[in-house]
């Protein structure tokens, strides 16, 4: 933090990355309204890194800090977990804020893996941040299926479909399982099968996670939401179930 | 003028006033009426009245309990002021308009009846579960255990809890029982209503974050405030509620359910947490252990009452009351312990400290509770978005409805002495709408002339209570009798059964016609509640009311030697041994009584004392008005706006002109005060008018002085030596009067506090924040794109001025904190100025070019205009220069001196709105004294004997109330008017020449003589 | 002198610690028959005549109670009565009577436990100290009375 | 991603006609239907304490109380009772374990672990045995700080108890499980690679 | 005033000890304001030596009286009606007071109760302190006010001894140096050249050196 006078003088910069953020949010996220009271900051397990926490954030931004709150690599250590809002008198998003500071970014600055997992998402319709393809991912489901249907014989009419219409739930499957611990897909479809729920995967869509979200990349993230809506509004799902 | 029995017909409707509440404001509305002669019925839906204080163990700024100086209120309210008191009574309907409201009244039925029961409480020992006296000792309960003399002294049976009434029935010795009572409703009728129905408590419950729910050391403050309290469900240990150690740490959060918008909150401030966690924290470590750590987090700390910024600093430097200033996000209990962490982030630093407390108290704010809520939609009163009665700042107690005033925490949420303000400012607005009253209250006349037992033989009549099995269960009262009937100079000598009921009142009256008894003593219960009873009952039989003595059997012996009644017999034939030796030394005293001279001396033409002078002259008072200026108006003639945008000139100007036209108003200015003499009633003030200052003196029977304070103008920050630089005051003249300017303006700088909360003028000027704001806002009205910075050390933006706080953020104001060791340095630039400040939070220096820097000025006193009148009137005033008050909390516009009154800024700085509450106020306190056509003067005042008096000066040293002083004879001499009667010189001097009427040496003489006779004989 | 009654006289000021005898009374606690109360309007009202005089009379204890420093309805009455019992006692002790026979309390109104608790221990103090030597062998040996 | 799909749907207002839910609630209603039927005996002697950790994006950004209610029920019903303990705060004002927001992928490792921290604290002061984390975010983040606490405790997913009080978690399901579970209620023993 | 102190009880009890009825006179002037010989302090004397004497088994008789003043004999003469039936009298006044009634009751034995101290101003409630010896040569217009005489341990007249220590005498740190006030007064008065003049040696017979004194107005006297 540099010691020299931060000087306030002349008309007002209009276009501060506060105000931008303002115009945004429903009605301006409440940016303004900070008492300073700390709450946040207390019950923020990010408070501390890079000598930096939510209120300080929030300052900055107020006092037109653009250049630094743009730059400091604390907004990638807030998970945006809403513990703030949760207890903020003035419900201030603060996790807005952090979520536009990332976006100001250069796309390419920002963190390589997070950046190269919403590549990777966007390489194929599996929307899958390892970049497991449809056909991989059904690849995988079947081999495994069709193993433990011999080797557990209770389960031999197990089922684990993919784009199976009319299914009553769509469900999404993280990314990790089918690419590096196919196993551990199994006990899901156990508990499905034993309850006898009409359930399917999609071939397209089927990524759990959502790393564009993270990235801060509209585009993106509206990409990875929209193919996997579509895909399940497409088979007629009714419920799109989250595994996670 | 037909004398008016005080009992209620109903063709008297128009001299009626029905108070809803029974709480502190309720009571003080309603004494007030009564005192003034008007009728009042006070509606309280609970058991008994007291409200909320009653729960209090002890209350700011005074520290004390206040138990015994609250009871005489109560008890007092219900004595023989015309004062019809419904307990368990709610309003269900209010029709008609100002000056002729039909009302109805429910109430639910009590199953006893309140004239026959003497509060002797065998049913509550037989049926505890279904017998309420103490609604219960689970300090969770917000109505757990009120205090000892609940008023009315009265049960109530709970029939749900009840499975067979006939039992209670058959125990009760005074057949007080009433199985089918169906409660009652009935129609009143009266001239005004005043609504006194208090706030609720927010419920912390929703809080999951601060665990009120499942941890039971996270106590609301009413809860703590139990804890503490002797009378409450730990007997005033305090303990912490999961396992009842001694709690070593113990921490309060601030704003719970106010200053915020979500859980449930409301988004105005609370105005009373502050102080009374400041409070409990100097409890607790004052009386509970010196080591206890105690820890406050708050967001401001706001003390802006009188003196209360010096009750803070006292908190923090003599008891070492620990300040955070940071709201905590979660109270944790580790699972297994019952220790609670909190973890914090320190206000200058990006850091998480945790720390363990033992006991968590949550600060928790007020709400209107929902029946008051549907009460006043019903009565149809407008109620602003926080669902308090909406009042006006030039009307400040009156709601929307004519006829119908509010006061206490139901107009906002505010602290005991200006609850106590607005209950009086209510009284006085109610009989506005009345004719004026007719004869003062029934006083002597009633009662037969006196006989005079001059030079007579004492001839004492002993009477003997049973109260039922109070006393007779344990003394064997006809023993006692018979005991007392062979002592020397006892005519009569019987027991009574209960002694106060009507019945046996009647016969002891006729004993003492009938057998010619001139002494009388009771054996029953405490004269505390009882003496007024008996005195009355004396002066019935036409004998002196002092010719009594009351021996305490009940309280102080049958009900404390259960264990062994045959000591407790002995030990109740020595008292009644003492009092009858007692009662032959009691001489008659005579209440002495002068004539009153109803006109009134109000001192200041401002805003307080227009108000205080148009009140009393529409009750047609004659009223001088005395100016020092030579325009009325004072300090509010510079205020345009107020913050929720009323025109204060226009009102202003309205009500000058108002003043000047009253026919019962002489205003006087350019005058002066030189002396002032007499006493209550009797007052003659001397005034020098004009610049010859020719003399002139008034006569009249009750003064107030509203004398103002002066606006701050310290030589602080260029101020005045820079024209960039104003004060809020200038600022509010300039944004009115060249707002073309304003739109030009493109950085505004203001400080608080300068002046103010510092070593000279330690005190807190209360108004400046909310001006700052207010201008604020009006800046960026005019001009959107302004950037506004306010530098505050706390913002002390009360009640509902907070919303226009959040507005202020809204609209983009930055504020931003400094140490009151750090302050922001100005330097000049040009026609602008640099203001450099660090901001806390980044710890990084910034610097403003402001062209326009606003300084919030606040007041500070004239200490030599204060000091004169402090002299003249014989006034004390506080150290910085206000006038001192005869009570902080209870009595707030009452001064020492009886029948001087304070109203507005000489009491303390306050807004317009409340120095008019409290102009009604004073004008109401005038009216308990002008109603009496007569002052009655306490008989129990010190006589000096002037031959023995060496003129020493140890009683003049002595008197707390300094009254005595050594006359032109040479003697020292006590004017009665103005003895509190505490005997202290009597007891000091050291020539036994001053003796305390009805506690004279020869009176405890003889009752040592009483205990001992049987020894020394 | 196990079954030795002492009589205690006892002034109670009438704003709190009287009120905190009632409130004994109102909760019901149980304390020794021998303290007999005299109500005076504040603790400073106790001339320093009464309590010589109560024990010539033959008081064996005599106890001055006064409300909480601070809370003393006139300001300053407890701590001047607190002033002129510590002076008895030394006059007191000249005589021969020992200086405990006289006991100063500070009360507030609520404390209604703390009276009986009080009560107890004088009157278990004075107990101790058997009669007051005035009375020891003055004409009748004072018959048991309390 | 529940929070990422719920907000992406408002964010860029995607019509769409399935509703999004969590299977948290699914597991309830299956078991209080009585159509899985787990039961917590294979516990009543190891006497294993189990935690569990309330993913912010589904709890306090989403569904709120009701559903950890839900995720305590399933647990409680699968490890037993006695065996479960909470960690303070929890449910919507349970403290974030730093595995959301891309934390895992960002690099920053220190700041993260920093950032666990008092998540680590909290499961260290229930002294379970094992902590279910339902989140694959809060599963990965959670077992890092296992490894960095000297495996105070194992980091498992719900499905893997769930199954395993069904009886039905085979041998090579167990990726998760600590030594002491490994040999449990095995289904098919014989079919271990 | 002239200021007196109570002596110690049992010095009393040892001088009333042969007697059954004594006559105990107060005295309304000085006695009365320094708290030494009012009424009250008569009653509390009276309770007291009833008491002691209780506690040897021997019942005494007080009789409490209290004069206007006791150095005048007409307020004396008010005693004869009560010198009868008493066998001696305690006087509570000033050693005046005692003297007096010794004069006018010649066979009945007088004791005094209390110890007459100095001639004094009460510095603040319940505190005497000493400011005149009587000297008889009055030089406080030389000393601005102040006496060196009544308020110096060894009465020096010109100027403090070694022992004076930042304005306190050495016999106390509580006792002011009175040469120091007398300085200051006269700095605050500029009067600093009176300090250096020489006070000449002081003629003691106006102080009693010379022997009892009287003072007699032929104006007045017969």
């Amino acid at each position: 933090m540099s010691e020299d006078a931060i000087k306030i003088e002349g008309k007002k910069k209009k276009s501060l990355f506060i105000d931008k953020v303002r115009e945004i949010l429903p009605d301006g996220g409440n940016l303004n309204m900070c008492i300073t009271c700390g709450a946040c900051a207390s019950g923020c397990p990010a408070t501390g890194l890079e000598n930096m926490d939510p209120r300080k954030f929030l300052r900055m931004a107020a006092l037109g800090l653009d250049e630094e709150i743009t730059s400091t690599p604390w907004v990638w250590m807030c998970t945006g977990c809403q513990r703030c809002i949760y207890v903020c008198p003035m419900k201030i998003n603060i996790p807005e804020l952090v979520y536009y500071a990332r976006q100001s970014w250069p796309r390419e600055e920002r963190p390589k893996g997070i950046l190269g997992s919403c590549d990777m998402a966007l390489r194929n319709d599996s929307c899958s941040a390892m970049g497991a393809s449809p056909d991989d991912f059904q690849f995988v489901v079947e081999d495994v299926l069709e193993e433990y249907r011999e080797a557990q014989p209770e389960f031999k009419d197990m089922e684990a479909p993919i784009d199976k219409a009319g299914a009553e739930f769509f469900l999404n499957q993280n990314s990790r399982e089918p690419v590096t611990e196919p196993d551990e897909m199994v006990p899901l479809w156990k508990i499905l099968h034993t309850v006898g729920v009409d359930w399917t995967y999609g071939s397209k869509g089927w990524g759990g996670e959502n790393y564009c979200m993270f990235l801060a990349d509209d585009e993106a993230w509206e990409h990875v939401t929209r193919t996997a809506l579509n895909k399940a509004d497409e088979l007629g799902c009714k419920i799109f179930l989250n595994t996670e | 003028m037909k004398t008016v029995m005080n009992s209620h017909n109903e063709s008297q409707s128009n001299n009626k006033v029905l108070v809803i509440g029974g709480g502190l404001g309720g009571i003080r509305t309603a004494l007030d009426l009564a005192e003034a002669g008007r009728n009042v019925v006070l509606v309280e839906k609970d058991f008994s009245i007291g409200g909320l204080m009653t729960q209090l163990d002890r209350t700011f700024p005074t520290n004390n309990c206040d138990l015994c100086t609250i009871s005489p209120y109560l008890s007092e309210s219900v004595r023989q002021l015309p004062i019809e008191f419904l307990s368990m009574t709610r309003v269900t309907e209010v029709e008609g308009e100002a000056g002729d409201f039909t009302v109805t009244l429910n109430t639910a039925p009590r199953y006893i009846d309140l004239d026959k029961c003497t509060a002797c409480g065998d049913c509550y020992n037989k049926f505890p579960e279904c017998v309420r006296f103490t609604p219960g000792l689970d300090h969770r309960a917000p109505t757990c255990m009120r205090y000892p003399h609940a008023t009315p002294q009265a049960f109530s049976v709970d029939m749900a809890k009840c499975n067979d009434i006939q039992q209670v029935v058959d125990i009760c010795p005074a057949g007080a029982i009433v199985p089918d009572d169906k409660g009652t409703t009935q129609q009143i009728s009266c001239g005004a209503i005043v609504l006194a129905t208090g706030a609720g408590i927010f419920d912390p419950s929703g809080l999951d974050n601060f665990g009120y729910k499942n941890q039971p050391d996270v106590v609301t403050s009413l809860e703590y405030e139990r804890i503490l309290s002797a009378s409450g469900p730990t007997h005033g240990y305090l303990l912490r509620p999961s396992d009842n150690e001694k709690p070593k740490k113990i921490a309060w959060i601030q704003c719970i359910g106010s200053r915020g918008m979500q859980k449930g909150a409301s988004s105005y401030c609370s105005s009373a947490c502050c102080m009374f966690a400041l409070k409990e924290a100097i409890v607790t470590k004052e009386r509970f252990g010196e080591d206890i750590e105690t820890t406050i987090f708050f967001m401001d700390m706001r003390t802006f009452g009188k003196d209360y910024e010096c009750y803070l600093e006292r908190a923090k430097n003599e008891f070492g009351i620990r300040l955070v200033r940071c709201r905590p996000h979660s109270v944790i209990q580790r699972p297994g312990s019952n220790v609670l962490s909190i973890s914090f982030a320190p206000f200058d630093r990006s850091e998480l400290v945790t720390e363990e407390f033992d006991i968590v108290v949550l600060s928790t704010g007020f709400k209107v509770a929902e029946d008051v809520k549907k009460l006043a939609q019903d009565m149809g009163i407008e109620l602003n978005e926080h669902n308090f009665a909406k009042t006006s700042n030039f009307q400040p107690v009156s709601t929307s409805r004519p006829g119908i005033y509010v006061c206490g925490m139901f107009e906002s949420p505010k602290d005991i002495p200006e609850t106590l303000i607005q209950g009086s400012a209510a009284a006085c607005m109610a009989s506005s709408n009345m004719p004026a009253p007719e004869k003062a209250p029934a006083s002597e006349e009633d009662f037969p002339p006196e006989k005079d037992v001059t030079g007579q033989p004492p001839r004492i009549g002993v009477f003997i209570c049973d109260c039922g099995n109070n006393i007779g269960g344990v003394i064997d009262v006809e023993e006692l009798a018979e005991y007392a009937g062979n002592l020397s100079d006892v005519a009569v000598s019987k027991s009574v059964g209960q002694g106060c009921t009507q019945e046996s009142m009647k016969e002891i009256q006729d004993l003492i016609v009938s057998e010619d008894l001139n002494r009388v003593v009771i054996g029953g219960t405490s004269p505390r509640t009882e003496e007024l009873k008996f005195q009355d009952l004396l002066r019935r039989a036409g004998l002196n009311p002092y010719l009594l003595e009351i021996a305490n059997i009940r309280d102080q012996v049958a009900w404390v030697h259960g264990d062994n009644p045959e000591n407790a017999l002995k030990k109740a034939k020595s008292l009644i041994q003492m009092a009858v030796c007692a009662v032959k030394k009691n001489r008659p005293l005579i209440e002495q009584t002068l004539p009153m001279n109803k006109d009134v001396l109000v001192v200041g033409g401002g805003v307080s004392g227009m108000s205080s002078a148009l009140a009393l002259a529409d009750q047609g008072f004659k009223v001088f008005l005395v100016e020092k200026e030579d325009k009325l108006g004072g300090f509010a003639k510079n205020l345009r706006k107020t913050l929720e945008g009323e025109d204060v000139a226009g009102a202003l100007g309205e009500m000058i002109e108002k003043t000047q036209t009253h026919e019962n108003i002489e205003v006087i200015t350019g005058a002066n005060l030189v002396d002032h003499t007499g006493k209550t009633g009797m007052f003659r003030t001397g005034i020098q008018i004009g610049p010859e200052k020719s003399y002139r003196q008034i006569d009249h029977g009750a003064t107030i002085l509203a004398t103002g304070t002066q606006p701050n103008r310290p030589a602080e920050y260029l101020l005045d030596q820079h024209e960039a630089v104003m004060t809020q005051a200038d600022a509010g003249i300039f944004i009115e009067d060249s707002p073309e300017k304003v739109k030009a303006l493109e950085n505004i700088v203001m400080i608080q506090c300068v002046g103010s909360r510092c070593p000279d003028n330690p005190n807190c000027s209360r108004i400046c924040c909310q001006a700052a704001v207010k201008n604020a806002l009006h800046i960026l009205d005019i001009n959107p794109d302004a950037q506004i910075f306010v530098l505050y050390r706390d913002m002390r933006t009360y009640g509902f001025q907070e919303d226009y706080y959040r507005k202020a953020r809204e609209k983009g104001v930055i504020f931003i904190r400094y140490e009151v060791d750090a302050p922001p340095n100005v330097e000049a630039s040009g026609d602008k100025v640099n203001v450099t400040f660090v901001d806390p939070i980044l710890n990084r220096p910034l610097m403003v070019t402001a062209d326009k820097l606003l300084l919030s000025t606040g007041f500070k006193v004239d200490q030599k205009a204060t000091e004169r009148l402090a002299r003249i009137f014989k006034l004390p005033r506080t150290h910085d220069g206000y006038f001192l008050e005869e009570h902080v909390k209870l009595r707030p516009i009452d001064l020492p001196v009886p029948g001087c009154f304070v109203a507005g800024t000489a009491h303390s700085p306050r807004l317009i709105r409340e120095s008019i509450a409290q102009a009604q106020a004073a004008a109401s306190r005038v009216q308990t004294i002008l109603a009496k056509d007569v002052i009655h003067l306490s008989p129990v005042v010190a006589q000096v004997d002037g031959d023995k008096c060496a003129a020493c000066l140890v009683c003049v040293r002595a008197c707390p109330f300094n009254v005595p002083y050594i006359n032109a004879d040479g003697y020292s001499e006590i004017d009665p008017a103005k003895c509190h009667g505490c005997g202290i010189c009597a007891a000091e001097c050291p020539a036994k020449a001053i003796q305390l009427m009805k506690f004279e040496d020869d009176q405890i003489m003889a009752k040592l003589e009483g205990l001992f006779e049987r020894k020394v004989a | 002198m196990e079954n030795f009654e002492p009589i205690i006289v006892a002034f109670c000021c009438q704003y709190c610690p009287y009120t905190a005898a009632d409130t004994a009374g109102t909760q019901r606690l149980c304390y020794p028959a021998n303290l007999k109360i005299i109500r005076v309007p504040c603790a400073g009202k106790v001339d320093a005549m009464h309590i010589l005089k109560a024990f010539e009379k033959g008081a064996d204890g005599v106890v001055v109670a006064a409300c909480l420093e601070g809370d003393c309805h006139f300001e300053t009455g407890n701590i001047k009565a607190a002033r002129r019992v510590s002076y008895i006692k030394k006059l007191m002790e000249e005589i021969g009577v020992e200086g405990e026979r006289l006991e100063m309390v500070m009360l507030s109104a609520g404390m209604g436990d703390r009276f009986a608790e009080m009560a107890t221990e004088v009157t278990e103090k004075i107990r101790k100290l058997g009669p007051s030597p005035i009375n020891l062998n003055t004409s009748s040996q004072k018959q048991e009375a309390c | 991603m529940t929070f990422s799909v719920l907000a992406g749907l408002k964010k860029f207002n995607i019509d769409h006609k399935c509703e999004v839910k969590s299977i948290y609630e699914y597991y309830a209603k299956w078991i209080r239907e009585g159509k899985l039927k787990v039961n917590s005996d294979w516990n009543k002697d190891l006497k294993l304490k189990f935690t569990v950790q309330d993913p912010c994006q589904i709890i306090r950004k989403s569904y709120g109380d009701p559903i950890a209610e839900d995720l305590r029920f399933v647990v409680k019903s699968i490890v037993g009772e006695e065996n479960f303990i909470d960690m303070t705060p929890n449910r919507s004002n349970n403290f974030c374990c730093g595995g959301g927001g891309g934390f895992l992928q960002s690099g920053y490792v220190d700041a993260r672990r920093a950032y666990g921290k008092i998540k680590a604290d909290q499961i260290l002061a229930t002294g379970a045995d094992y902590c279910i984390a339902a989140c694959h975010n809060c599963h990965a983040q959670i077992h890092d700080l296992a490894e960095v606490n000297d495996h105070a405790w194992q980091t498992v997913h719900l499905w893997t108890m769930i199954c395993l009080s069904l009886g039905i978690l085979g041998p090579n399901e167990r990726e998760y499980l600590g030594d002491d579970l490994k040999e449990v209620n095995v289904f098919h023993p014989e079919t271990a690679l | 005033m002239i200021t007196a102190e109570r002596k110690p009880l049992e010095e009393l009890i040892e001088y009333v000890r042969p007697y059954d009825r004594i006559l105990l006179v107060g005295c309304n002037e000085c006695v009365t304001v320094c708290a030494a010989g009012g009424r009250k302090e008569v009653g509390l004397l009276a309770s007291a030596l009833k008491m002691a004497f209780a506690k040897e088994g021997k019942t005494i008789d007080i009789k409490e009286l209290t004069l206007e003043r006791q150095c005048d004999p007409e307020y004396i003469e008010e005693l004869v009606p009560h010198i009868e039936d008493v066998d001696a009298v305690m006087s509570m006044a000033c050693g005046c007071g005692v003297q007096e009634i010794a004069k006018r009751f010649k066979n009945i034995p007088v004791f005094p109760a209390v110890n007459t101290k100095f001639m004094g101003a009460s510095e603040q409630q319940g505190i005497w302190a000493e400011r005149c010896q009587g000297c008889g040569d009055c030089l406080l217009g030389l000393t601005g006010g102040i006496c060196p005489i009544a308020r110096c341990s060894k009465h020096l007249m010109n100027g403090p001894c070694g022992g004076s220590t930042n304005g306190k005498c050495e016999i106390s740190p509580d006792v002011d140096c009175v040469w120091q006030l007398i300085w200051d007064r006269l700095k605050a008065l500029g009067m600093e050249d009176r300090y250096e003049e020489i006070i000449p040696a002081k003629d003691w017979r106006t102080a009693g050196g010379g022997g009892p004194r009287k003072i007699i107005r032929e104006d007045l006297a017969e």
